[in-house]
């Protein structure tokens, strides 16, 4: 039998992808350091690292430590400003055939809303990701994710304030994340993105101390991949807005379940530290297990889940 | 003063083991088959190497360049927790994915500057390419381990017939004592002469030499460590805090670094 | 320098070990199928598979699956069920020197209160472990333990029908696993033990359906223990009564981080499917910590995070 | 019937590695060293395995006895995955840490009955164990395979003089067909003769073979496979639906097994 390559075009709702597959933010840089190592222009979209209006230099270190199949992170959401992207790295950007999405995050709900202005007619951005996780600075650095009335309050801000597809992206660290989802679709996300790091933290037995600067610190990698699985399959139940998955994938079989409970399109955020060309891989191996099992367009595995 | 490693010569994959053999009871040399790593790889610079495919250990481990030869490279480890444990196992003809090199290594010492090399531990590895790369200067090259036991036979590893000197924490070889004494002897015996320090070992050795260095103004480039997750700039994980007057709060290890000037680096934080 | 044999004796409230190390409930079975791997009596207690009123058959196969450092369990509870226990399995475990631990579950309130009752006076039942992570049937089967005032009435109610120290076993499924800690110490709980596992899924890309036949499952092992400790660190500084830490402890370095967190005692639960003997190694280990740091009781350990 | 394994021959420790040979395309034959496994292992119990110290894969392996000796057992394993990927680097010298002998094995056939022995793939492996022990004994050994390349070379593992045929899915060797197909002929051409059927394989040929069995009346015994993280009776994930008649909803494969009646299991679930 012959197969024609396969479609792996994405439409998640008003953002048109190559193909389903995103580099996750704060894993992939602002792109342009994977030059050497992977052909962006294979990629679906790249989300760049999470982005606030005035630069950030992070947490103390230690910011990261190995665990069990997985990392924590509290780099504390270190990045060089709004500014410095659209002067420093935009440019460049804009010339890779890809679709760039900026991760934002703000202290205060206003903050999401000037970033919001401020990427306003922007060229070469092509979405938002809201980054919602982050710690809200009114409510005693609680993150904002995590209370539906305030997830919703922050993408409405953001959705008023843009001519560009918004993405929420959720907190894991909640009882039940189908109520943020509808909450935040309620308040007119056009996409949401999920899981964002699970909170954990380690000891060393020596010192007797943290690991980590912070104490706390984000979960990411395979050992979380049951988890995020397991929240997108329950939120693509929830709305019905389409959904980007991540978390834990390592190559295209992982980056196939997110697909077959429910997401439009993946993001592979630790692989990319593991495997640099990763993201390339996810892509050609999902073609390959297309042309391997006769399907067409790659929209017909979202949500096949029998 | 930010510096950014030259990515252009970065590549991602898989090297042959040419040999992996143990040089004393908790350090192996290990060869790793790459074309020309004698025009690419300069001291001071380092790989991240995944010791195994699968997912435990995760992240690809750091190590500095030891040795470059014309079709591969050295890379002389210490077996210290699971990662090098695993690495210890493989045998020649399999392969490690690596990646690299990375990260600024050394700025070469002035001519009229004599390169005194101070290393600690496996913290000599770097500073043995950059002694070979110096091999037809004269320099002064010091080094301090926990035991007789712990030292490296360097002679294996063909350094050019360079001044050395060892010491050793517990007496039982060479000065006994810390390097850093070896480092002030020498300062003492040595004023007004011109020199350049390298320096690359444990934090509490590096920050003593740093702070020499300062007091005594002579210039001095120091190669850190720090827990890495991608090893070129990317996961902002290998911060270190900067000295007062530099215009960022962090350096990042990986990318401007490892290597720093002695005056760059917050020495009260590490 | 000299060190007598350091104490691990473990004052749990009113309950006291010979030592902090306990196998987890569903893990090390009703204790005597480990007697010949395991000697019982060096451990600290042991924790019975959570028994329910009467006997539960459990969830249809496939019921395990293995993910990256730990595995996903969708037993359903199975169990022997109350009488069975008490008539088979107790006259044999009254035998052995240590500290016997029933864990209970029910389908509604009133079945914890009457397991609570039912165990009541039994000799050789040193204590109860209330599991408040099933599902609640008169609240379509969410977990009782989500909901800080439910976990509360469930505490209550077996707190009134036991003459035995109550330990209340929490889920991590929640945004807050300290407002349902206060709670349960608040309803009389004697110590509280965390974390249960984490609700994950897996998928098989290749017949397109869930791994396990109940769809959904609980994650266990290393994978997890990054999580648990941050939970564990949450609760001990958020509670007073005496904590047991699990999730992921596979040697005595993961129980040390435990105890330096802030749990008085650990459970240790998936490591005894992968190496039987870790119960028991765990207080080796324990033991030899001890004497190498000059400890000289267990106790200087808890809580000693710098 | 609920049987429960016999945990008094149950040890767990390292065994060392005698040999690690391929025997076919995808197929090793693993040598354990354990003293006395001829006196405690029996034809149908099994071993879990861990195939490396480090946290993935966590969870052990089960697999079937192939052969005892004196003082070491064989596996006979198929690489599918990456535990059994593993598994094949193992180089003798080297340990696993096996747990074992496991579970209920095969009832010993009546000494009226003839044996038949049904299996199909990897599901041979224990029928070699069961039919070494019945070496004075005429036995029929039907296996079956995808392809000619899937054959095991089991003249290699010194089976008895026994009769066997082979049959092939594609046709390649023996009978083109499924090993179901020369269970039927056989039993077609034998009718009358006392037969005790054990089987083990993929389960749709255990479907057919017990359904077989349950239609001619003859006994049967069919050894499963299931998921395992324990191996011995404790953490119930090994569960297998149970046919109506039985006491309890659900047999456990480690413990009530992994061999049972062919009327013990609810072959509509499985
Ligand atoms: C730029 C650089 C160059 C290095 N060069 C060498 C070298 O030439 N020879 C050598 O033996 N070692 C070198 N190291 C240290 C080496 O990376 C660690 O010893 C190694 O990662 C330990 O891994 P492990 O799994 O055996 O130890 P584990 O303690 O099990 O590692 C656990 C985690 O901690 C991290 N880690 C532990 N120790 C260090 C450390 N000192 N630095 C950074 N991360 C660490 C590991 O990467 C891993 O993520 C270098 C480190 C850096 C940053
Ligand atoms: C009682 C018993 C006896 C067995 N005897 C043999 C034998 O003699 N020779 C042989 O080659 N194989 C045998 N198997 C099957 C063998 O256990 C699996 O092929 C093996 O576990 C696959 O591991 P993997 O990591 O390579 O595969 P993966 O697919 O990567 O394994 C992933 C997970 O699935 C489980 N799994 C996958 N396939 C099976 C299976 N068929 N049965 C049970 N669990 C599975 C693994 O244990 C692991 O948890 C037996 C299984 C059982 C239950
Ligand atoms: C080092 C690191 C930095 C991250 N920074 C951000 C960030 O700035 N904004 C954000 O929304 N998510 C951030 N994340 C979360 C990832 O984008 C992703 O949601 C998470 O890591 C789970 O996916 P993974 O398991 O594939 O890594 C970061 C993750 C890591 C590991
Ligand atoms: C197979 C299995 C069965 C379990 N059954 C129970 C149970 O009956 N009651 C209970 O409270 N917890 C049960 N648990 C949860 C464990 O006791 C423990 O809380 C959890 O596995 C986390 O610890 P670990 O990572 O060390 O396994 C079960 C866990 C597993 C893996
Ligand atoms: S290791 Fe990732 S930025 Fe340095
Ligand atoms: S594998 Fe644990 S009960 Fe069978």
């Amino acid at each position: 039998m012959f197969f024609p390559t396969p479609d792996l075009t994405t439409l998640l709702g008003p953002l048109e992808l190559k193909n389903p597959v995103i580099t996750a933010s704060g894993t992939f840089g602002y792109g342009l350091e994977y030059e050497p190592l992977v052909n962006l222009k294979a990629l679906g979209a790249i989300v760049v690292k999470g982005l606030s209006l005035k630069p950030i230099s992070g947490n103390p270190p230690p910011r990261i430590v190995e665990t069990a199949c997985g990392m924590l992170n509290a780099i504390g959401l270190a990045n060089i400003g709004l500014e410095a992207f659209l002067k420093d790295k935009l440019p460049r950007l804009r010339e890779i055939d890809t679709r760039v999405i900026a991760n934002i995050y703000g202290h205060h709900i206003e903050e999401y809303g000037e970033l919001a202005k401020a990427l306003k007619g922007v060229e070469g951005v092509h979405a938002l990701e809201v980054n919602v996780s982050c710690p809200n600075v009114e409510r005693g650095g609680m993150a904002f994710g995590i209370d539906p009335v305030i997830a919703a309050r922050v993408t409405e801000t953001v959705v008023r304030n843009t001519d560009k597809p918004v993405i929420v992206k959720l907190s894991p660290n909640v009882t039940d994340i189908t109520l943020v989802a509808k909450a935040v679709e309620g308040a007119g996300a056009d996409i949401i993105s999920l899981i964002n790091t699970i909170t954990g933290m380690a000891v060393d037995i020596e010192s007797r101390t943290p690991k980590l600067g912070n104490i706390f610190g984000g979960l990411s990698g395979p050992a979380i991949k049951p988890v995020a699985l397991r929240m997108v399959y329950q939120v693509a139940r929830a709305v019905k807005i389409p959904l980007i998955g991540m978390g834990g994938i390592m190559d295209y079989r992982d980056a196939l379940e997110f697909l077959i409970v429910g997401a439009q399109a993946v993001e592979i955020g630790t692989a990319n530290f593991v495997k640099p060309g990763a993201s390339q891989s996810v892509v050609e191996g999902l073609s390959k297990y297309c042309v391997d099992h006769g399907v067409k367009r790659i929209g017909e595995i979202v949500g096949s889940l029998k | 003063m930010i510096k950014k490693g030259d990515d252009k010569a970065m590549i991602d994959g898989d090297a042959e083991i040419l040999f992996n053999h143990q040089v004393n009871h908790d350090t192996w040399l290990l060869g790793l088959k790459r074309s020309e790593p004698a025009v690419t790889m300069k001291p001071g610079q380092f790989v991240m190497i995944r010791v195994r495919s699968g997912m435990d250990p995760l992240l690809r481990r750091p190590f500095s360049v030891c040795a470059v030869e014309k079709d591969h490279f050295k890379v002389l480890y210490r077996r210290v927790g699971k990662g090098t444990e695993i690495m210890t196992q493989a045998k020649p003809g399999e392969n490690f994915q690596v990646l690299g090199p990375l990260g600024e290594g050394f700025v070469l010492p002035e001519e009229e500057r004599l390169p005194v090399l101070v290393g600690g531990g496996i913290g000599v590895a770097p500073l043995f390419f950059l002694a070979r790369l110096l091999y037809r200067r004269n320099l002064e090259f010091m080094m301090g381990f926990r035991s007789a036991g712990d030292i490296i036979p360097f002679d294996e590893l063909r350094l050019p017939n360079h001044r050395w000197s060892v010491s050793t924490d517990d007496g039982t070889a060479g000065h006994a004592g810390f390097v850093t004494d070896l480092l002030l002897l020498y300062l003492d015996k040595n004023r007004g002469l011109p020199l350049s320090l390298f320096a690359c070992g444990p934090r509490p050795m590096l920050k003593k030499t740093a702070e020499t260095a300062i007091t005594y103004g002579i210039p001095c480039q120091v190669s850190l460590e720090s827990a890495m997750a991608c090893g070129f700039g990317v996961c902002q994980g290998c911060a270190v805090k900067t000295a007062p007057q530099e215009s960022s709060a962090y350096h990042y290890v990986c990318r401007n670094g490892p290597v720093f000037p002695a005056e760059a680096i917050d020495w009260e934080a590490l």
